[in-house]
């Protein structure tokens, strides 16, 4: 969790000579510098995505800018057309109920419950892939996908990367 | 003579006879006999003896208030129209009032014509005056020489025939549907009081507004048609007191003099509309007219609508304000284009 | 030093308009600054106004007029004041006024630039909602009605020798590429600030959709799409797609109340009335199957004269109020969007609309903030201008007076009544020079023409092209000459511009004209000229009638030359048959005694008294009381925290001292009579007082709740006071306040309720302050605030932060969960319902405090009949118009001030009696006051005395004589409305040039040529 | 219905509120306006029978036992929309932080705070370390075996000096080793010179959930000096 | 002088509606209704070119005469407009005017006037195209109604 390891090095003022960055800026980054090539020709048959902004990277972490790089991240490798925006998004985007160690807390009905809201945002994107960078958004969405009968598939950013990289 | 009305006719020579030798009063104002069957005349009585010729029938049609004003100013002092009023009280008058034409007294009063302080009212609440046009419609025309009230009949006979109708069949109109037959206001109450209650009193103008609109137009021509502009509707009437009537005037000159039509229609319109929340029904007009012009459906229809949308009925209360002067910020607004089309 | 006789006002919106008339007309020359190319402000942008649903447009737009042609205004459009220095009475302005790049001499308003303009840009009047061209009028009713050029957008003034279509276009040649900016160096005694505000931008606020999803707008934006000179000309479309919209929501407090991401600590007071208001307006504009409004608000802030009742209006029409404020509006299906809200008991729901408008708050006019530098004003953490304690309108720099939103977010009303008040603070400062620096007209003596036959002169305008492009203006100028006592007939390019206008003179004399009509346009824009004309051409200026052959003819049936032709032949003749029976009118005035009563000697009372004493002028101060300080003398600190009793002291020892006031202690008003500039007054005290103008003070009192479910246990048990007698133990520094345990304050005791249904205004702030003053006493103390809705509007708001955030706990209640109050032996207990958690509480208080209402005093009746004023529903004074004219009675030369117009805390009385003070002393500045020509005559051998006159006339200006019984007018209250005329049934009331011969002249006139066919009567 | 349980206020005490005041400076509960923005933005209202602004309510009404006791601080997942745009900006994520530290720690729902001691030992699945060092070269080797292109692709752990340390979340090499793929080959083809530690190389971090701040602190300290003892410059966070 | 027929009103040789212009007088208060139609011509927004208006200081000043007088006087149809209640420059001019005018409406129809040769409107200062609609409204309606027969005063043949 993204936020965890930022706020506890703020909060508790640990010392530290790195800098600590989130794989999705650096995504962004490397795709801009031209390090990273991908090409969403993959998708020929159109393919629709949409994506969950992790409270924990985007709210309470790096904000807009990451989402942001998020977003330039996702439409160079899926296609720019296949995206769709969900709402809300970025830093006033809903929680996915998975974070805040719901996930092991073991309340599964008020997990699930949480997760309603978050299941009818999805569902009205239509997309048929939710990129999830995060791991307990991952598993949360996962869950309320098969729990509401939600039909898009859930995934790490990575496997797209992947799946458009141009050696 | 029936001998309720004997009774009542009684009475109001007593009253009058008493107020008059008192020198409560200067003069009394009733009705005396007319020249012809059927008629009756307004009648001042100065002395005491004159009490003996006011009479009491159901042929009373004329309004009285019509002669209040003229008849109070002639008892004042003579003065200029630049001096000062006279000092202290004026003579007084007595006046006999049946239900409309107490109202109509009320209308004066609302009108600053007359002062409440100088009238002695001798209320009488009316069974309803009879129609000489009906009667003599009874007749099928044939003269009538003496027509004799009995108690819920009249024995009318002429030359060579007698008949006996139903007093009821030949009331005017107006008093068939009057809702106030009680005086609204006086000083002594005579004879019995009347509770006759009326249903739809406005039947004759909503079977006109039934009508066709060029069926109407046809009938208000047709009405008018034989006007001869006697102005004597005007003249019987107490709410026509302008010095110049708009009939009269010639700057602006609203009406011609002739009896072209329009004129005439605008003249029957401007007199009806200036009655328009003021007139009490009492029919004086109709019953002045010589042509039997039905005008009084003029004003009715103007009773019923200043009733209806306003709930104003003229004459009832003296501090009341007349409909067209004043107000409600809920008035109706059905007359608007844009109201219509809903 | 001797003080300069003339004022700079800066800003030409509502505030500095009133500013500017009140000080011209009170004897000051005034130099207006406006930034835009035209004036109005803000107020020109709205649709409607409340609580009156007034259009803004009608009741903005006479006063505008005025501004625009005062001859002791100088209005400076494009301009901005660049620097200032000197002191009070004598300062040296500079103001650079920016190119218009439009000769307002030659320019006709004729439009035929802007259409000829390639270049579109945004209108940032209908905030961007629609388009307008480089070349551009600010809006269709603008003061000056003068285009003016975008230099930022113009092509030619970008790349010159570009386009230019204009120039070629414009058939006055007005167009002027080479307009320079021009500096004005202003010699003037006093600097009134008026900048108003600017509305809060929620881009920022991204939860809010702003800018990211359609279809969310902020009210602003919301307004314009509701106005018919809107972008959608009033068909209320939503801004994706055009649609009506049929599902509404306003979200309140965007940009208000807000320390989090907006920064606006401050409530901004107006945002509530007018997303009300704008819900109402919306339903009305709704075609088939009506709207359905959705407000989701915090508190309901309601709190002005009149408001409450329109929220309860608004509430029985169907407008839907949630109590819960809103997280986020996202994007549904086809551009509607979707909110959800907890309802109070936290059930969440979810609801669709297809347009959401945002209460945004207000800020300081952006352009202002460097404005203040220059002057040295100091403005607060808000942004908003500092004013100093019991001087609502005083800056920190001597000499330079604020007014309007610019010091505080306040609602029309308000800053109209501040306008006047700072008008005031300059007359007071300026009083030995008023009248030195005012232009006075001079006319010639006037030639009498009553015994000359009519020699009619008749000018027929082409107005450019814009009447000759459809009307054959010479056939009609042929026509003209025609008909009967027409001597002299002539068309004209443009009859108004200013050589047109010496010509016309000219002629008058030359042909010895005695009557004169213009047809041209509306004689509601340029009849004052022209009569102006005739003045200067020596005959009386009533001989005047005007033909509306450009607005109402060429403009509108441009289609139908032939026809408008015909039109503009009747349309003269109608003129010429109206102007045969004119006759020629005195210019009524009448004198003016120069000493004022003032009714009432409590704050406003004083303040007044002291405004107008101040000036010169002689005032009689009458109190009923034995003793000066009216209410306020119970109040124990103003809400900014400076106590009250030693400005009253203050106060009181200035009104004794003065020499121009005279008290009247013990004394009560008997009889009244006569009218403005001659009123008549005795007094109890067996005096008889002339005076010019009456300024009613009567002040209120406070509700005692002694019995019905308002009680509360007053008066039963000692712990239970009301405000005023809690005030009373601070003012005696009473010690035990401090061993309190705990402390309850009811709000809304008396007020908001059937039986009184207005909000008091004050007690909301006042309990709050008091709250405070005991948590200053004892930190440790329990304090709970039982509240239906906090009204702590404008900068009070951080009252109520500071009280939340010392522990005092707020609990809403509402008249179905009433707070019961009963005595346990001595001990009170409140049992309280948190609607929160929906739980009942228990408290026990040591002391309850009432919040109680303000009423008005019972007398109020009696009084403002004498001087024939109207009382308001709820008892208080009714005031000519509750938006713009707040201080003034319908009656003339009657004014008022403080609790008696409605409840209001210290400082807006103290503006309000300055304000009252301004509007008197415009009248008490002149030797005469001019009265309505055209007033209505009785002609008395037609009068009945029947008195039907005497109940339509609105003004009482028609009576019945007692000596003769006829109906007599009085000409210095007739206003010329004809009702008299129309209700006489015997035609003995006429109006002068306006009787019923001359309409009947028009008739005829107008259907002179309609030939009948042979039937005639069918 | 309002509960027949009558709140008492006779005397208003609100110690757990003054507690969190002093531990969260700043935190201005009292500010709260009762507005409802916060509980119509919050996915976990109406359930538990709370919502921020109840919970809010309760803090300053004094309810301390039923604040400690409700299970809502666990629907809340301190995701801090309601201090997003709450007009009062206060977060009642920090406060739900606070209660969550104060339940003992037997109290804590079990899965979680087993989570987060296994993370103090080692990592969040408690899988030993070496186990985490053979799976990433047992499915490095199958990748460079089998996918054509990939005959060089590289997973590095406890590479001094590399450029970026990357953490690596303990449910891949615990439960579906072959997700950690796609992310090395992305690494690898843009070049990237990085390195996994096998000490505290776990990304995740229930400690901070369990509201422990000594726990957190520990965890981030942890991977503090793991990162610095690399050298590596840049510390990424993965997926 | 163009020829007479084809340049007054009413055309003699075609049928009475077919190229016949109904000829209205409009009596507008000034405050109001007066400024409602000048805001029309501001905005451009056409309108039929029958109607003659008479600026009157407030609708309260329209009596009954006049209407009548208009009538009589051969205009095919008549318009009143004054401001909304509410509105009125002189508070109560319209009130009052509101009741004569409902009175007088009701009786001509009663006699027969055909509904539309009078016609009542509020409108107000900032309502130009709505006054362009209620011209188009009046003129509409009466020009279905044909030449004015009833009450006008036929002397003048001409």
């Amino acid at each position: 969790m993204f936020y965890a390891t930022l706020e506890g090095l703020r909060r508790f003022n640990i010392p530290h000579k790195f800098e600590f960055l989130s794989i999705i800026s650096l995504y962004a980054q490397w795709i801009r510098e031209g390090r990273l090539k991908v090409d969403p020709s993959w998708n020929n048959e159109g393919l629709k995505f949409t994506v969950q902004d992790p409270c924990k990277l985007v709210r309470q972490g790096l904000g807009d800018r990451v989402a942001d790089d998020l977003r330039f991240t996702i439409k160079k490798v899926v296609g720019e057309e296949n995206f769709i925006e969900p709402w809300p998004n970025r830093s006033n985007n809903y929680c996915c109920g998975g974070g805040g160690g719901a996930l092991q807390s073991g309340f599964v009905k008020n997990r699930r419950d949480y997760g309603k809201i978050k299941f009818e945002q999805l569902k009205r994107t239509g997309a048929d892939v939710v990129i999830t960078p995060c791991h307990n958004c991952h598993g949360q969405i996962m869950d309320i996908c098969d729990f509401y009968k939600g039909k898009w598939k859930t995934t790490h950013l990575w496997n797209w990367i992947v799946k458009a990289l141009k050696r | 003579m029936s001998d309720t009305n004997a009774k009542i006719t009684e009475e109001i020579r007593a009253k009058a006879r008493e107020l008059l030798s008192s020198g409560e009063i200067a003069a009394f104002l009733g009705f005396t006999s007319g020249s012809l069957p059927m008629t009756t005349r307004p009648f001042v009585a100065k002395r005491p003896g004159d009490a003996d010729k006011l009479i009491w029938n159901s042929f009373c049609v004329m309004n009285l208030a019509n002669y209040l004003p003229a008849l109070l100013e002639s008892l004042e002092p003579p003065r200029g129209p630049k001096d000062p009023p006279p000092a202290g009280p004026l003579p007084k008058v007595g006046v006999v009032a049946t239900g409309c034409c107490s109202r109509n007294i009320v209308v004066q009063m609302q009108e600053r014509q007359v002062d409440r302080s100088r009238l002695v009212i001798l209320g009488v609440s009316s069974r309803g005056m009879v129609d000489r046009k009906k009667v003599m419609a009874a007749a099928e025309g044939r003269e009538p020489l003496k027509v004799e009230e009995g108690g819920h009949t009249l024995k009318v006979s002429g030359r060579d025939y007698e008949l006996e109708i139903d007093r009821w069949s030949a009331v005017r109109d107006n008093c068939l549907t009057c809702a106030h037959n009680n005086p609204v206001i006086s000083d002594y109450l005579i004879g019995p009081v009347s509770n006759r209650d009326v249903k739809d009193r406005f039947a004759q103008i909503e079977a006109i507004e039934a009508m066709p609109a060029n069926a109407r137009w046809k009938w208000f021509t047709d009405e008018i048609a034989s006007c001869i502009r006697c102005y004597a509707c005007r003249n019987a009437c107490p709410l026509c007191y302008c010095p110049t009537c708009f009939v009269d005037d010639s700057r602006p000159q609203w009406v011609g003099k002739s009896t072209e039509p329009a004129d005439t229609a605008l003249f029957h319109i401007l007199r009806a509309f200036h009655c328009a929340g003021r007139c009490t029904d009492c029919g004086a007009c109709e019953s002045a007219c010589p042509m039997g012009i039905k005008m009084r459906l003029f004003t009715r229809k103007l009773s019923k609508d200043a009733f209806n949308l306003f709930g104003a009925e003229a004459g009832l209360d003296p501090q009341a304000q007349p409909p067209l002067a004043t107000y409600r910020p809920d008035d109706p607004e059905e007359f608007l284009i844009v109201e219509e089309k809903k | 030093m001797n003080p300069k006789g003339s004022v700079l006002v800066v800003g030409a919106g509502i505030a500095g308009v009133q500013a500017a008339l009140d000080l011209a007309d009170g004897g000051y020359y005034v130099h207006l600054v406006e930034r835009r190319p035209a004036i109005g402000g803000g107020m020109s942008q709205l649709d409607k106004t409340f609580p009156t649903n007034d259009c803004s447009a009608c009741i903005l737009s006479p006063k505008l007029v005025e501004c625009g042609r005062h001859l002791n205004i100088n209005l400076l459009t494009l301009s901005e004041l660049v620097s200032i220095d000197g002191e009070p009475g004598d300062f040296r302005a500079v103001v650079r006024q920016h190119p218009r790049y439009v000769d307002t001499g030659k320019c006709i308003a004729c439009g035929l630039c802007a259409e000829k303009c390639p270049k579109k840009v945004k209108n940032e009047f209908n905030m961007g909602l629609s388009e307008r061209k480089a070349a551009y009028l600010l809006y269709p009713q603008a003061v000056p009605l003068k285009y003016a050029i975008d230099s930022k957008n113009c092509i030619w003034l970008n790349k010159p020798g570009r386009c230019g279509a204009c120039a070629k276009a414009c058939p006055a040649g007005a167009i002027n590429f080479d307009d320079a900016p021009k500096d004005h160096l202003l010699e003037v005694g006093a600097v009134v600030l008026a900048p108003g505000f600017s509305p809060f931008d929620p881009s920022a606020l991204d939860f809010t959709g702003y800018g990211r999803v359609p279809n969310v707008v902020t009210s602003m934006e919301f307004e314009r799409l509701l106005s018919p000179s809107g972008p959608c000309l009033g068909h209320m479309e939503r801004t994706s797609d055009h649609k009506e919209p049929k599902r509404i929501a306003w979200l309140q407090c965007v940009g208000s109340r807000d320390i989090n991401k907006a920064c606006h600590g401050y409530c901004s007071s107006v945002c509530c009335m007018y997303a009300i208001k704008q819900a109402v307006i919306a339903k009305e504009h709704a075609t088939g199957g009506g709207l359905s409004a959705h407000i989701f608000f915090m508190d309901m802030r309601t709190h002005g004269k009149g408001f409450e009742g329109y929220y309860n209006r608004a509430q029985t029409d169907g407008v839907v109020f949630h109590r819960s404020r809103v997280h986020s509006v996202i994007p549904g299906k086809d551009d509607n969007l979707i909110i959800r809200y907890a309802d109070e008991h936290g059930k969440a729901a979810e609801e669709e609309f297809d347009l959401v408008v945002l209460s945004v708050g207000l800020e300081l006019n952006r352009n202002a903030i460097s404005l203040m530098d220059k002057l040295g004003v100091g403005f607060d953490s808000d942004g908003f201008i500092v004013t100093a304690p019991f001087a609502p309108v005083s800056t920190n720099r001597p000499g330079v007076f604020v007014c309007g939103a610019a010091s505080e977010p306040k609602d029309i009303p308000q800053s109209v009544v501040e306008a006047s008040a700072a008008a005031l603070e300059a007359e007071r400062l300026l009083a030995e020079a008023r009248w030195s620096k005012t232009k006075t007209k001079e006319f010639p003596p006037e030639r009498d023409v009553r015994p000359e036959p009519p020699r009619i002169g008749v000018f027929v305008c082409h107005c450019g092209i814009n009447i000759s492009s459809v009307v054959d203006v010479k056939a009609v100028t042929e026509y003209a000459k025609g008909l009967p006592n027409v001597v002299f007939a002539q068309d004209n390019l443009f009859t108004c511009s200013q050589d047109t206008i010496n010509q016309m003179s000219e002629t008058i004399r030359r042909e010895r004209l005695n009557r004169v009509v213009v047809a041209s346009c509306s004689p509601r824009t340029h009849e004052p000229l022209f009569q102006e004309t005739l003045r200067e051409a020596g005959i009386n200026k009533y001989l005047f009638e005007m033909a509306n052959i450009r607005d109402q003819d060429s403009w509108v049936h441009r289609d139908a030359p032939k026809m408008a032709t015909l039109k503009a032949k009747d349309l003269v003749r109608m003129a010429v048959a109206k102007v045969r029976g004119d006759e020629p009118l005195p210019y009524n005035s009448v004198p003016v005694t120069r000493a004022a009563l003032v009714v009432g000697a409590g704050v406003a009372g004083m303040t007044a008294a002291l405004s107008l004493a101040d000036q010169g002028f002689k005032v009689h101060l009458v109190e009923r009381k034995d003793r000066l300080w009216g209410h306020a003398r119970k109040f124990y600190r103003t809400w900014q925290g400076d106590e009250v009793r030693p400005y009253l002291e203050d106060m009181s020892r200035a009104i004794e001292s003065h020499s121009k006031i005279e008290l009247h202690l013990n004394t009560t008003i008997e009889d009244a009579s006569g009218s403005v500039g001659q009123f008549k007054t005795s007094l109890s005290d067996g005096s008889l007082i002339e005076h010019g103008v009456a300024i009613l003070a009567i002040g209120g009192e406070s509700f005692k709740p002694r019995q019905g479910k308002w009680n509360y246990l007053y008066g039963r048990n000692p712990n239970v006071h009301t405000l005023l007698e809690l005030d009373k133990r601070f003012i005696e520094g009473d010690q035990d306040l401090k061993g309190l345990g705990q402390a309850v304050f009811i709000h809304c005791v008396g007020s908001r309720v059937p039986e009184r249904p207005y909000c008091s205004r004050v007690c909301c702030t006042h309990a709050i302050d008091q709250a405070l003053k005991l948590k200053e006493l004892n930190p440790e103390m329990d304090i709970f605030m039982l509240y239906r809705d906090i009204r702590t509007y404008g900068k009070r708001e951080r009252l109520y932060q500071e009280a939340r955030g010392k522990g005092i706990v707020f609990v809403r209640y509402d008249l179905e969960h009433l707070p019961e109050v009963r005595d346990e032996g001595g001990r009170l207990l409140v049992r309280a319902h948190d609607p929160v958690l929906d739980r009942y509480i228990n408290l026990h208080p040591d002391l309850l405090v009432l919040a109680s209402a303000v009423v008005p005093r019972d007398d109020m009746g009696r009084l403002s009949k004498l001087y024939k004023c109207a009382v308001g529903a709820e008892g208080f004074l009714l005031e000519a118009h509750m938006k713009l004219r707040p201080v003034d009675f319908a009656t003339e030369g009657v004014y008022l001030a403080g609790l008696c117009h409605y409840p209001k805390p210290i400082d807006e009385t103290i503006a309000q009696a300055k304000a009252a003070a301004a509007r008197a002393a415009i009248v008490l500045s002149k030797e005469a006051v001019p009265a309505e020509g055209v007033t209505a005559q009785v002609n008395p051998a037609k009068c009945t005395g029947c008195a039907v006159c005497t109940q339509v006339c609105p003004y009482s200006a028609i009576n019945i004589d007692p000596a003769t019984a006829k109906a007599v007018v009085n000409v210095g209250l007739c206003k010329g409305c004809g009702a008299c005329v129309a209700s006489c049934r015997s035609d003995a009331a006429s109006l002068k040039n306006l009787g019923n011969e001359q309409i009947m002249a028009a008739i005829e006139a107008a259907t002179e040529d309609v030939v009948i066919g042979p039937e005639g009567l069918v | 219905m309002p509960d027949e349980k009558r709140l008492d206020l006779g005397k208003l005490r609100t110690k757990l509120k003054k507690h969190i005041e002093s531990a969260v400076p700043g935190i201005n509960i009292d500010y709260c306006l009762t507005c409802g923005l916060c509980a119509s933005g919050c996915p976990a209202t109406d359930i538990e029978g709370l919502d921020p602004r109840k919970f809010l309510r309760l803090l300053v009404l004094g309810q301390d036992e039923e604040i400690l006791k409700t299970n809502w601080i666990y629907a809340c997942t301190m995701c801090q929309r309601c201090k997003y745009a709450c007009p009062m900006g206060i977060d009642v994520g920090r406060i739900v932080y606070e209660i969550r530290g104060m339940r003992p720690k037997e109290q804590r729902p079990k899965n979680l705070q087993r989570s987060c001691d296994l993370q103090k030992e080692s990592n969040s699945t408690g899988i030993p370390n070496e186990d985490f060092v053979w799976v990433v070269g047992d499915v490095l080797q199958e990748v460079r075996n089998n996918e054509p292109g990939w005959a060089n692709l590289a997973a590095p752990i406890d590479k001094a000096g590399a450029m970026y340390y990357l953490n690596q979340n303990a449910k891949e090499p615990t439960v579906e080793p072959e997700e950690m793929v796609p992310l090395w080959k992305i690494l690898g083809a843009a070049g990237i010179d990085w390195t996994y530690s096998s000490k505290w190389w776990d990304g995740a971090n229930y400690c901070l959930f369990t509201g422990d701040a000594m726990d957190w602190e520990m965890t981030v300290r942890r991977q503090a000096e793991v990162v610095d003892g690399l050298g590596c410059k840049y510390y990424i966070n993965t997926e | 002088m163009e020829d007479k027929n084809l340049q007054s009103g009413t055309n003699l040789a075609a049928s009475p509606t077919a190229n016949w212009e109904p000829r209205i007088v409009a009596f507008l208060c000034n405050w109001c209704s007066y400024a409602g139609a000048d805001l029309a011509g501001v905005s451009r927004f056409q309108y039929p070119p029958n109607i003659r208006i008479i600026r009157v200081p407030c609708s309260g000043r329209v009596s009954a005469n006049m209407i009548l007088d208009a009538l009589k006087a051969g205009a095919d149809g008549v318009l009143v407009s004054g401001c909304h209640p509410g509105d009125c420059h002189y508070i109560s001019g319209n009130l009052h005017a509101r009741r004569r005018f409902g009175l007088l409406k009701n009786f001509l129809e009663f006699l027969g006037i055909e509904p539309g040769r009078i016609n009542f409107s509020w409108v107000s200062a900032s309502e130009g195209e709505q006054f362009s609609e209620v011209v188009k409204k009046v003129t509409g309606r009466v020009k279905a109604l044909g030449p004015t027969r009833r009450l006008v005063k036929e002397i003048r043949i001409d």
